[in-house]
């Protein structure tokens, strides 16, 4: 059994909640139930969710419910404890694999890494096929935060789809305290704004900063100065066919012999 | 010994520049001994460390080293400072500290002036410093030294009166002011009509001696009272913007204090240079006393420090707090207390 | 008001301390640096030493390297055959082995993908440089050091795990 | 930052990012094996405990269990660094509110802690030893015991520091009732450990989520909470941590079985697509990684969910109208490493 089988689509159904958990050969009743809790008290607003029997439990809603959302999780259901908020990019790296600097399991000789680059860095302007994780998104940036009942035990991780035009979401900060720096750092990671937000400045970055680090089209300078040191640098022998073929027929004579 | 013969017999203006010679040296001295053996020998003792070994034999030398360093150091001035307050202030801090070697007593005859109201010159040339540390503080332009001025300021003024009260009982049991007086009242004392060992006046004067310790703790800003220097809160205190040999006066005049301030101790509750069994009045207290004295100061020192190793600081609000409700109420206490048994007896 | 019983324990355990540390039998916690030195565990990642001779070249430790800081060169060469009467073989003979340690983050991970054990760390550590430049240590230097690596320890009771050898 | 109004606190910001080196970014080029490497440097104090939540996450995705040996010996190292971590903050407690004796003392015997942690990984402070389906290595001769011996030490530690900081009355006035947190606010901001344990909270991953790669199951210990929220009880609570943690090694000492270390794995790590998120109950506190992978050789995404970052993210709250000095003992005692903090 692979739990994970249902992870990877990205085709979206609407009514996924109840879908997902048939799926899925265990049946997690507890975080089942968390599942329809969310969906009784947002309603529509719960687009998708998954579940990982015994593991843990994925709800995808809408943007608008974002802020709604942590208002149920806090002050209906219990969900006290904010583990962190966050994002993600889920844009393939236009850097290629960005780690040509491992060996390709293909054994292939790993390609220098700056001709890598330039073809698809404004990849995000041509159609990429976005892979989401699990429960499922249409776009390109996802919010991500997961809240933790101390009660009961249990964690809920949260998604939303943001539209690449609109990077904005309503705040958590004045229902969790604490995502008041969790926010500042996604803004200035990943360039997604939230709205009613008291106090939002850079966190880490110095104000003149350009760029967003975490977006995947962000290059890593420093994997971008240095020519790789793994490529293979061995020099052949300089009377390379011949001795080769020399080598060849002698052995087979040899063992002859 | 040459002391008291040049004492004897040379002109006033010699006997003052010699004095004050002595002084000069005995001061940095003082400091260097109490810095190396307290600062780093005891207090790494007690944190299982060894403290210094390369300068000199076992590292005695060490702050010797550390005061080369701090002449070689560029001298530097805020740009903002009020220069001359600035350049003062070490000044007023270590001159306050020096008077004090004016009046104590290391013998019978070694004394560099025996004033009639010594212990109260004392008190009063210590509270000198508070001007310089103000001064210090107010002059850096730095928050952090203003911060630290300030609470010096307060401090050690709160603590000044404490330190005076718990003198009082002494002086009125000794009933005189004067530092060899105060010091033959306990050599002629006699405890439980035993009048072999004298009476130092820790044994009456046991909760003055208590409060003038804790006192003395707070007057030079050692921990637990160390609220004014405290790095960790205003990097230093007002001695941040300090460097060089300008430091080093701050430096030097926080371990003569505390020398003096042992000293002091020594002399009032302990006795001072008396030894048991020799004549106060004989030659012999001149060469004894000053080993006397030392040997006393050195306990009392090892108390003061061992004080400053062990415990963390008050906030200022509670060591004020701790001074003006417990301190000085008990040693007025203390005043009332030994007065009323002066009378009596 | 304070009470007495906590402030007088504290003093008692700085006074413990201080006779501690005066005792002969005690000491102190701490050695004098440069005259006496503590030994480090066998274990102690310190600096990798290179057995050159087991080296043939196949890169596995650069690139696993998470800071790039293995360099290598080689060249194909013959060598003398395993065996007496045999053919000799096509080895890969080292041109350069260099470890820039002013960007090794010593993690060790070099040293443990290695297939033919050619890296071993060394528990040395003296190896400071007032250059940053001289901190780039050639296969001659790496070879140096493998004088100085300690045999692996024995296991503890209850292992599975095969005890190994250093080359000398 | 704080803007003050004589020696009171109007606001206090704290400004991280001075350290912030993009861990997050590095881990998308890295691969599984050369991550641990680096988060190692998270909370460099108890740098172990960093890379065991993200092995459990690959491990979680790649659906691979350590042997028992290796799960043992991991639990074990586990609570060493918390050991090697709390019990400098024991003493950097003391140095911070002007008691530098307690800090030697604290270093010195940390140093058994450390000499432990490097006899049996080779690294001090960054060991590298945990790996995904076991442990690099199996522990070297003598280890044991020489840890045990270690444990008294601590546990002596923790007798000085309760005589010498704990129970000394100055270190209670400065503490007592200083930058309360009541359990509400401690939860909202995210704030975990110790710090949430002392606002009375009974929580501790450890005992209640246990990550399945880790073995506490097999010792018999206690979670401590206290009820006041206050400096003082973060203090307290830390304390008991230790000496609890120093009985739990010596628990799992005695019952590490015999066997191997490693599981099969394949030699080239290639983590399945999916997505885990892994908290383990590390010295600051919940320390997790949401590893999202896409069948690659390197993480697709790493968030990593520090403890400190969100346990300083409580300073401009608590820190309304304090004066300086007891601002001092909010943050010695909500204790941070400026790493785990800015990643």
């Amino acid at each position: 059994m692979n739990p994970l089988s249902s992870a990877d689509t990205t085709d979206e159904t609407a009514e996924a909640p109840a879908d997902e958990a048939v799926e899925t050969v265990e049946v997690d009743e507890r975080r089942q139930a968390v599942v329809d809790q969310f969906t009784e008290l947002l309603g529509d607003a719960v687009v998708q969710s998954h579940i990982r029997p015994g593991d843990d439990v994925w709800i995808r809603v809408t943007r608008d419910a974002w802020a709604t959302t942590a208002d149920v999780a806090r002050n209906r259901l219990g969900f006290t404890f904010f583990d962190f908020l966050s994002a993600m990019d889920w844009l393939p790296s236009p850097f290629g694999r960005d780690m040509d600097a491992q060996e390709d399991t293909s054994g292939a000789v790993a390609v220098d890494d700056a001709d890598a680059s330039p073809g698809e860095a404004d990849a995000d302007a041509g159609p990429v096929a976005l892979e989401t994780g699990y429960a499922g998104g249409d776009t390109r940036f996802q919010l991500l935060a997961r809240v933790y009942d101390v009660r009961n035990h249990i964690g809920v991780t949260f998604r939303a789809d943001l539209p690449d035009d609109d990077l904005a979401a309503p705040t958590w900060s004045t229902t969790y305290l604490g995502a008041d720096w969790h926010e500042r750092e996604v803004r200035e990671m990943f360039g997604i704004n939230f709205i009613g937000h008291p106090h939002m400045v850079n966190l880490y970055l110095p104000g003149e900063f350009e760029g967003y680090p975490l977006r995947k089209d962000f290059p890593l300078l420093a994997r971008r100065v240095k020519p790789w040191p793994g490529i293979v640098d061995v020099e052949q022998m300089p009377t390379d066919g011949d001795e080769d073929a020399g080598d060849l027929r002698c052995r087979r004579r040899c063992r002859r012999q | 010994m040459n002391e008291l013969v040049l004492a004897i017999e040379l002109a006033f203006w010699q006997q003052t520049l010699i004095k004050v010679l002595v002084a000069a040296v005995l001061v940095p001295t003082t400091a260097l001994i109490f810095g190396i053996v307290f600062l780093f020998k005891v207090m790494s003792w007690m944190q299982s460390r060894m403290g210094p070994q390369e300068a000199g034999p076992r590292g005695l030398l060490q702050l010797l080293a550390d005061g080369a360093k701090f002449l070689q150091k560029e001298d530097i001035i805020p740009d903002k400072a009020d220069r001359f307050v600035f350049k003062a202030a070490p000044v007023v801090v270590l001159a306050s500290t020096f008077l004090i070697y004016v009046i104590l007593p290391a013998g019978p005859d070694l004394i560099i002036s025996d004033l009639p109201t010594g212990i109260f010159f004392a008190m009063a040339v210590s509270s000198l410093s508070v001007i310089g540390v103000l001064m210090a503080g107010w002059s850096s332009s730095n928050k952090y030294a203003l911060m630290g001025g300030l609470r010096a300021g307060g401090q050690l003024i709160a603590y000044e009166l404490p330190l005076i009260l718990a003198v009082v009982g002494v002086v009125i049991q000794a009933g005189s002011l004067s530092m060899q007086d105060i010091v033959l009242a306990q050599a002629n004392g006699s405890m439980l009509g035993f009048s072999g060992v004298g009476l130092p006046f820790l044994i009456t004067q046991i909760l003055g001696f208590g409060i003038f310790m804790v006192a003395i703790q707070a007057e030079l800003t050692q921990p637990p009272f160390d609220m004014p220097v405290a790095e960790s809160e205003v990097v230093g205190g007002f001695h941040v913007e300090y460097t060089g040999f300008r430091f080093l006066f701050f430096f030097l005049a926080e371990f003569a204090t505390a020398f003096a301030f042992a000293a002091i101790a020594a002399t009032l509750f302990l006795g001072g240079w008396y030894v048991p069994g020799i004549d106060p009045d004989s030659m012999l207290a001149n060469v004894v006393g000053p080993i006397a004295l030392f040997v006393k100061i050195m306990v009392v020192a090892f108390l003061i420090f061992w004080f400053r190793f062990t415990y963390p600081r008050f906030r200022e609000d509670q060591l004020q707090r701790f001074a003006w409700k417990y301190l000085i109420p008990l040693a007025l206490v203390n005043i009332t207390i030994t007065g009323a048994l002066v009378v009596a007896l | 008001m304070p009470k007495v019983p906590g402030m007088v324990k504290g003093l008692g355990v700085t006074f413990r301390t201080m006779v501690e540390t005066l005792k002969p039998s005690g000491g102190p916690a701490t050695v004098q640096y440069p005259h006496e030195k503590e030994e480090p565990a066998a274990r102690a990642r310190g600096v990798i030493a290179l057995h050159e001779e087991n080296c043939t070249s196949c890169m596995l430790c650069s690139r696993e390297c998470p800071d790039w800081c293995i360099y290598i060169e080689a060249h194909k060469t013959l060598a003398p055959p395993r065996r007496a009467g045999g053919k000799p073989r096509q080895v890969n003979k080292l041109d350069r082995f260099a470890i820039d340690y002013s960007l090794c983050m010593y993690c060790g991970i070099c040293v443990e993908v290695c297939p033919f054990d050619a890296l071993f760390w060394s528990p040395e550590y003296e190896f400071s440089e007032v250059s940053i430049a001289d901190l780039l240590h050639e296969k001659q230097r790496l070879g140096e050091w493998m004088d100085t690596v300690p045999e692996f320890e024995p296991y503890e009771a209850g292992s599975e795990a095969k005890g190994r050898k250093v080359p000398r | 930052m704080a803007k003050l109004d004589g020696e009171q606190v109007v606001r206090c910001e704290p400004i991280p990012g001075y350290m912030h080196r993009g861990y997050e970014k590095l881990c998308e080029v890295r691969t599984y094996p050369q991550v641990t490497t680096l988060v190692n440097r998270i909370d460099w104090l108890g740098s172990f405990a960093n890379e065991v939540p993200f092995i459990l996450a690959a491990e979680k995705l790649m659906d691979v269990e350590a042997p028992p040996r290796a799960q043992v010996i991991r639990t074990i190292l586990f609570e060493l660094s918390r050991l090697g971590n709390i019990s400098l903050f024991l003493g950097d407690l003391g140095i911070q509110l002007g008691g530098l004796t307690i800090g030697f003392y604290a270093f010195r015997d940390r140093e058994f802690v450390l000499n432990q942690i490097e006899s049996a990984t080779g690294g001090r402070f960054h060991p590298n030893f945990d790996r995904i389906g076991g442990i690099k290595d199996d522990l070297p001769k003598g280890w044991i015991a020489e840890t045990k011996r270690a444990m008294d030490r601590i546990r002596r530690l923790c007798d000085e520091f309760e005589e010498l900081v704990l129970g000394n009355e100055i270190f209670a006035a400065r503490t007592r009732g200083v930058g309360v947190i009541p359990s509400d606010v401690a939860l909202s901001y995210g704030m975990s450990g110790a710090n949430l344990r002392a606002t009375g909270v009974d929580w501790d991953l450890r005992r209640d989520a246990c990550p399945p790669g880790l073995s506490y199951d097999l010792a018999d210990w206690k979670v401590w909470t206290h009820p006041d929220g206050d400096s003082y009880a973060r203090t307290w609570v830390r304390l008991q941590e230790v000496r609890e943690s120093t009985h739990i090694v010596d628990q799992l000492l005695d019952s590490i079985p015999s066997g191997p270390i490693m599981a099969k794995v394949p030699r080239i790590i290639k983590v399945p697509a999916g997505e885990a998120y892994v908290a383990t109950e590390n010295p600051l506190g919940e320390m997790g990684y949401y590893v999202v992978s896409k069948g690659d050789l390197v993480p697709f995404r790493v968030k990593i969910r520090s403890a400190s970052f969100n346990n300083i993210s409580v300073v401009p709250w608590v820190s309304r109208g304090v004066i300086i000095p007891d601002l001092i003992t909010i943050m010695a005692s909500l204790y941070f490493i400026l790493g785990d903090i800015d990643r």
